[in-house]
């Protein structure tokens, strides 16, 4: 069985990265102080497929430049914080991924009075990028096959960033895609900005462990995959019980233990899945009350929908 | 009981290279009042404050009440409780009241109980004749109550001797007589003191015998008549004729 | 055993070894357990990643740097940068203190009114606060575009642009040298007692021949450095989506100096004003009733006094400055603790890069303090001064 | 001009002259008075306009009431107010946390009183007003709610790390100043090595330490709660500069009255308790009181390790899609909240300072 | 020169409501020695620190060789640089030399050039007997010899007028006649002094007069022997036999 488990278990909560401030569409925090958002929701998942209950989850509040140590050190159990999988992390860092939960370009957004076309006239200018993030490589190594020369501003606090590319302090903004696209949405008139056509990197985001507890990894992308199922499946927190009661196939029937073995080999109860769906959401609800249609963010699937649906999300098969 | 109360054998003291105490050899019955003098920096402080090791020699012997003072650390503890002494900045605790400098000892080394201590305290500021003022700061007192309330901190540990380092040189002359009175009635009662002064007055009247000391030696002892009226040194008639002359 | 206990000596060295020794344990245990976590885990640990390239750029660096230079390299341009952002925000914040500290003791209630305000505001407001706020209103100066230009520099949220010369960087870097052995030579000949007894016009004449042979040497370097055909002074303009040309100053450093100097400025006035009061009113009174006027009798009496009552304590404050730089994170300067900062997140050598960070301000700080005790012995009074 | 004439008694400086000679009494003076005076005016003017004027109050108002106003939109502390007060702390729950914060107010003012000024009554204050704090904010007795660590915020969270960080440092603190006055010479040493050491590094490099490193270095079972840790290394922080203030309050009491005890025979623990350290803390009260003002300053530094407190709880009060454009009324309110305290505490520290100067004369 | 050195005229001083110096009339002739005593706290600092106007006066007129004193600063200048003033606590600038410390007024007040204005403090410093300390700093001598290097700062200015706020009460007894040797011999050279002091030896050997404050008034005035001998007023008396007895 898997260590991190039995110290999760043994905690009585799931340790779980939040954000200083916040993360918009991610990681917010609302009026009266709950958290809400993508990573937050997912966070809840997996605490609810331990525990039954979502409640069961310690946000533990992290900058990005601790993000790694804290994982390491144990602090944090799981980090879910929009972070991309790379070699780096994965051979350097001693850490494991799980499979991507959500698809995002690293994209850049410039002042539209500028009048580029792309990156490759923006040789000069200055670039506002998330610092301690991964677009810090992503922008040097993409300007340097462009051969332009970009002038850094690299700040670690999102506010902080974007407060620096509004006011114009620089010229373009390095961001995660969904990221970039939110800021742009609230900002005080989204017309005066431009999405630039250039990709700089496809950043899968996933969830990450430590590396040498394959079982718990197992939990993170099989949370995963149940939230991606249920979706595919049509069965959502309302309609979960009548799917439990009747099940459309025998899939849907052991993912929410109609019929046991769903939980035993991942050190689970059998009905976690059910409890995650019931208490969570699938992940289409998920994706819509943090980023999509019931969020001021109103941001579309894009890539981020299923396989079915144009995108490139898929659950792994449940037999 | 016969042991003496103090028995010094060939004490040696150096601070850093210098040598401020040469083989001094002495020993003081119980009962006894001694007064020391004698030139400034010829180590009659440094001699007492090693009776109490506030000082710790580098050689020779200290016998206190039959306990060798070494570097076992209980003794130390045990001798500081039987010895008591008066300084002449008097060093009173400024934070506390009169009562509670003297109440303090007690109450935290023999254990008294606060009533018990506070009566106790009480009759040696009677004694010393200042009970009126118990309850103010030392801060508030004249010099000469200060050095009494001093004096009476020492008695209230009940020690069998008590020493006293210039007790009057840092008093103004009206103030002088107040503590010299004092430690007149107290050697009056057969306390045994070993007390530096240069009071000669003081010395006559009370003193069984005077120490004169000088660069680190006890040049000269004897009675009080005998090294006032007739010192066996040059040494101790030159010190004679310079304090006197005064 | 008890025996042992109850000797004096034998227990003070007892005390001592346990001490030591449980120090040392922790120390050790410390280092042991670290190095089964990090095993267990399968991160690597060891000095080398130092040489391999970082993949990530610097915002701004005294030299040149790369995303293909080494974590080596970049954490010694943190380094500088810290010492630059240091002395930079040092000698703002001693200037703004003195005046305050001046205006505090000054005769007029007006300006001793403004000091008093000024200081309970800056001084009660925590340093971050002020960084974030200060930096916000850098940015919110005009684009590039709308440039406020005053007297050729132009002001705007890429920064502020001086005229600059046109010359190479080695000659710029030489020229610096050359103007702070110039002026090192100036204080030199002004302030060392071995010239005092030199007459006036002698010591004019000395140091006016030291400020010629260093202007002339400047010129010479910037001739030297100056490529032939362009023009030798550049004023910035608007090139493309940028200004060019002249001398800039980033946003980032001047909001974070100017924080500093204003919060240090504060505390630093304080200081300045204990410095003036602890000046004996009897050596202003001596001074009067020589007939010295008021400006000699500040520049020759109470300055050269305050100065010396003040700099034991300067020291303090000029090694707790030195360490506000470290804010540089909050607004992105790549002061030596951000650097150290990213670093960790790119390169995940978390123990052995805090161990740098510690060792180099240690010796920051500790050099610092030494040159600082250093003066302050070079100008102690001599002899006792148990008089005022 | 001043031969005032010799009558009968003239009276001393008049109003007119005292406004001449504190204001006017040169040219240069009266210039300098003059610009001062312009500065402040028109300073305090900008302000007004902005912060009063111009300004929105309204709660319902968002950005684009504000905007048309064009000055301060006070509207987002209206609706925040209680994330920046309280952070992450339970909605419901939310005046547990402000009682705590009153108790530890009001902890903090009877320390003040001089009444309470002896070892003991100072500990009993604040280990009740502690005590008050932690079980109002945790909880899960006295049939309150269990809240975790996690979720404190808001100006709870700065308090409880000041509050925290002055009671650990504190002893800590005393016992770093006897080590380094120690006579064995080792002992002393080490101490002064590492109280040094930590003097000279910055306070966030060690509050990153302590967040991130230790765990490293540290067996399991210690100090898992990285809360706890922060304070350890605030604390730690405190300490060493709190050290070389009660290590200069001590060189202020005079050798005799250690030796006064001596002869007394009092013990070496009673001597520190109740002879040296009472005496040197009052020597050492201007300068005590000062650092507690910068520590809690400091305390907003734990901020760039992930902490919810007064700062961060104000970063998120603006993080999000209606307010962030109004940061600067945001940190303009959360500076006004630090500077109350601070100056309240500064200025009890100038009226201490006054009070001990005239009780020496 | 029939212009006295002094004339003071009705002086008024306060210091906020307390009435320091109560119309005070005073005119001392050129080459005039005057000795001021009287007890303390009766005003003698404040008048001789009105003459160079280290106070302001509040009301009355002051005239110093010929010019009034009154706000106008370029009068204060002048007649700061013809009156000389030794202060008790010496307050000589602990940061310079003994010599640096004599030229430096001379220099920058009267632009005198610096070979000149160290011969001229060599001078004067053999005058009053210590041109081997001339580069020691202050910190390095002893009280007496401090005091001298303080007249002789200001005799390098050459002022007319020398003043002394009681030079030597800050001294130690052995120092003291060191010092009083010196302006005894200045005194014979004629220079106008007013001295605030309790050396009546001195005032008897020097002194043209001898002014006697109290409460802030000039109680009593004349020749030194018609002063110590039969003081004219009761006060007088009273004081006289208090320093005489003392
Ligand atoms: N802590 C010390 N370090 C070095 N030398 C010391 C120390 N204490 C005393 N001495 C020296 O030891 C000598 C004897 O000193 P001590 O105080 O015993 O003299 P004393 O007889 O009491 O003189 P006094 O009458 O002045 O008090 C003096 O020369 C003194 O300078
Ligand atoms: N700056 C001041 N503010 C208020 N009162 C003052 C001030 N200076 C002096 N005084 C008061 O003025 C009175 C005269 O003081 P002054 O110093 O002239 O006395 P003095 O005759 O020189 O006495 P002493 O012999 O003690 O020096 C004293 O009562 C003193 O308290
Ligand atoms: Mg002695
Ligand atoms: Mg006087």
């Amino acid at each position: 069985a898997s260590e991190t488990l039995k110290t999760v278990q043994e905690r009585g909560a799931l340790n779980c990265p939040g954000h200083t401030g916040s993360y918009l569409g991610f990681a917010e925090v609302d009026d009266k102080g709950n958290w809400k958002g993508l990573d937050v929701d997912l966070c809840r998942a997996v605490a609810t497929a331990i525990f039954g209950d979502p409640s069961s989850l310690k946000i533990i509040p992290l900058s990005w430049a601790q993000r790694w140590p804290s994982l390491q050190s144990g602090d944090v159990d799981i980090i879910i914080k929009a972070s991309g999988g790379t070699l780096s992390r994965d051979t350097e860092l001693g850490l494991q991924f799980s499979s991507s939960y959500y698809l995002g370009t690293t994209k850049v957004m410039a002042h539209k009075e500028l009048g580029l076309e792309s990156l490759a006239d923006a040789d000069g200018g200055t670039i506002c990028i998330p610092a301690g993030a991964s677009q810090e490589r992503q922008v040097a190594s993409y300007a340097e096959r462009l051969g332009i020369t970009l002038e850094t501003v690299a700040i670690e606090k999102t506010e902080e960033l974007e407060d620096a590319y509004f006011s114009g302090r620089c010229d373009l903004y390095a961001q995660w895609g969904p990221v970039l696209a939110i800021a742009r949405s609230i900002s005080d008139n989204p017309d005066d900005h431009v999405l630039l056509p250039d990709v700089l990197a496809v950043e899968p985001e996933v969830m990450i462990v430590r590396q040498g507890d394959d079982e718990w990894l197992d939990i993170a992308n099989w949370t995963l995959s149940v939230l991606l199922f249920a979706e595919q499946e049509g069965i959502t927190s309302e309609n979960v019980d009548e799917m439990k009661a009747n099940p459309p196939s025998n899939e849907v029937g052991k993912m929410l233990g109609a019929t046991p073995g769903m939980g035993t080999p991942l050190g689970l109860s059998d009905d976690w899945a059910y409890n995650v769906i019931k208490k969570v959401g699938n992940y289409s609800e998920i994706f819509q009350r943090s980023l999509g249609q019931d969020s001021p963010y109103k941001m579309p699937r894009d890539l981020t929908a299923l396989w079915n649906a144009g995108g490139v999300l898929f659950p792994f098969v449940i037999d | 009981m016969n042991v003496p109360a103090i028995s010094i054998r060939g004490l040696q003291k150096y601070y850093g290279t210098y040598h401020a105490l040469r083989s001094i050899d002495l020993t003081v019955k119980r009962g006894e009042r001694i007064v020391v003098c004698g030139p400034s920096g010829s180590g009659k402080s440094t001699m007492i404050r090693c009776i109490n090791r506030l000082e710790e020699h580098d050689g020779g012997t200290i016998n206190v009440l039959g306990t060798e003072l070494d570097d076992n650390i209980g003794n130390i503890d045990e001798i500081r409780r039987e010895v008591g002494m008066v300084f002449q900045h008097f060093n009173l605790f400024p934070h506390m009241t009169v009562l509670e400098n003297c109440t303090l000892a007690p109450m935290l080394v023999r254990k008294t109980p606060l009533a018990e201590a506070e009566a106790l305290a009480m009759r040696y500021l009677e004694k010393v004749r200042i009970p009126d003022q118990a309850d103010k700061y030392p801060g508030q007192l004249s010099g000469g109550q200060q050095q009494r309330v001093a004096i009476a901190r020492s008695l209230c540990m009940k020690p069998e001797i008590l020493l006293f380092d210039e007790p009057t040189s840092a008093l103004d002359p009206e103030m002088i007589s107040e503590v010299l009175d004092v430690m007149t009635s107290l050697a009056s009662e057969g306390m045994t003191m070993i007390c530096v002064t240069h009071e000669m007055g003081f010395a006559r009247k009370v003193a069984d015998r005077v120490i004169f000391m000088d660069r680190g030696e006890i040049v000269e002892q004897g009675s009080p008549e005998e090294f006032f009226t007739a010192p066996k040194t040059d040494r101790g008639a030159q010190f004679l004729s310079q304090v006197l002359g005064h | 055993m008890m025996t042992l206990l109850q000797h004096q000596k034998s227990r003070n060295a007892l005390l001592q070894i346990l001490y030591v020794g449980v120090l040392l344990a922790l120390v050790v245990t410390a280092a042991l357990t670290a190095r089964h976590n990090l095993q267990a885990q399968g991160i690597l640990s060891g000095w080398s990643f130092l040489w391999k390239s970082t993949g990530w750029d610097m915002t701004f660096s005294l030299l040149p740097t790369s995303s293909s230079d080494p974590y080596w390299w970049f954490l010694l341009m943190g380094v500088l940068n810290t010492l630059f952002l240091g002395i930079i925000g040092l000698a703002f914040a001693t200037l703004v203190g003195g005046l305050v500290g001046l205006a505090r003791v000054s005769e007029n209630k007006a300006a001793r009114l403004l000091g008093t305000i000024y200081l309970e505001i800056f001084r009660n407001i925590p340093l971050i606060v002020q960084v974030f706020f200060w930096y916000a209103l850098a940015n919110r100066l005009p684009s590039p575009r709308q440039a406020i230009e005053a007297g050729g520099a132009l002001l705007s949220n890429r920064g502020i642009y001086l005229p600059g010369l046109n010359i190479a960087g080695w000659s710029v870097a030489a020229g610096f040298l050359a103007l702070a052995i110039g002026s090192a030579l100036l204080l030199w000949l002004s302030l060392a007692r071995r010239f005092r007894r030199v007459a006036p016009a002698l010591r004019r004449r000395r140091a006016s021949t030291v400020a010629l042979v260093t202007l002339g040497t400047l010129m010479v370097l910037f001739f030297l450095g100056h490529a032939p055909d362009s023009p030798l002074l550049t004023l910035p303009e608007l090139k493309g989506l940028n200004i060019r040309g002249g001398y800039r100053i980033q946003p980032e450093i001047y909001a974070l100096a100017f924080a500093i100097a204003i919060y240090g400025g504060a505390y630093i006035g304080e200081i300045v004003r204990g410095g003036f009061i602890a000046v004996g009113r009897g050596q202003t009174e001596a001074a009067k009733a020589l007939g010295l006027s008021e400006w000699q009798s500040f520049t020759r009496i109470r300055l050269p006094l305050a100065v010396r009552a003040m700099l034991p304590i300067l020291t303090n404050q000029y090694v707790w400055l030195i360490k506000a730089t470290t804010l540089g994170i909050v607004v992105g300067f790549a002061d030596f603790f951000m650097v150290v900062a990213s670093a960790i997140t790119h390169s995940g050598q978390t123990l052995e890069l805090i161990g740098i960070l510690m060792a180099g301000f240690l010796i920051i700080n500790f050099s610092l303090a030494a040159v600082m005790n250093r003066i302050n012995r070079a100008i102690a009074l001599k002899g006792h001064q148990n008089r005022s | 001009m001043t031969a005032i004439d010799t009558g009968p008694v003239p009276l001393g400086p008049t109003q007119l002259r005292r406004l001449r000679r504190d204001y006017f009494s040169s040219p240069v003076s009266t210039l300098i008075s003059v610009l001062c005076f312009g500065l402040l005016l028109s300073i305090g003017w900008v302000l007004f306009d902005w912060g009063v004027l111009r300004a929105t109050f309204a709660a319902e108002a968002r950005q684009p009431e504000c905007q048309a106003a064009g000055g301060a939109c006070w509207s987002v502390i209206a609706n925040r107010w209680r994330l920046i007060f309280f952070g992450l702390y339970p909605y419901e729950e939310q005046w547990r946390s402000a009682l705590a914060c009153v108790a530890v107010i009001v902890t903090m003012v009877l320390s003040c009183i001089p009444v309470f000024w002896t070892g003991k009554r100072l500990t009993a204050v604040w280990a009740l007003g502690f005590l008050t704090f932690y079980v109002l904010m945790k909880g899960g007795m006295l049939g309150l709610l269990l809240v975790r660590e996690e979720q404190w915020g808001g100006l709870a969270l700065t308090l409880f790390i000041f509050v925290a960080t002055a009671i650990i440092g504190m002893p800590l603190a005393i016992a770093f100043a006897l080590l380094r006055n120690s006579t064995l010479p080792w002992i002393a040493k080490t101490t002064g090595a590492v109280i040094d050491a930590v003097r000279s590094l910055p306070l966030i490099s060690i509050l990153f330490t302590f967040a991130i490193v230790l765990p490293f270095v540290l067996p399991d079972f210690v100090l898992q709660e990285k809360l706890y840790r922060v304070i350890a290394g605030s604390a730690l922080f405190f300490a060493a500069y709190q050290a070389e203030i009660i290590r200069g309050g001590m060189q202020g009491v005079a050798k005799g009255q250690d030796e006064a005890a001596m002869s007394l025979g009092i013990p070496y623990r009673h001597r520190v308790a109740r002879i040296l350290l009472p005496q040197a803390f009052r020597n050492a009260l201007p300068a005590t009181i000062n650092q507690f003002v910068i520590t809690f300053m400091e305390t907003s530094l734990v901020v760039i390790v992930g902490f919810f407190e007064l700062l961060s709880s104000a970063n998120a009060a603006f993080g999000t899609s209606d307010w962030t454009f109004a940061f600067v009324e945001v940190y303009v309110f959360v500076a006004f909240l630090y500077f109350i305290f601070v100056f309240g505490l500064s200025r009890y520290g100038a009226y201490l300072e006054r009070r001990m100067a005239t009780g020496q004369r």
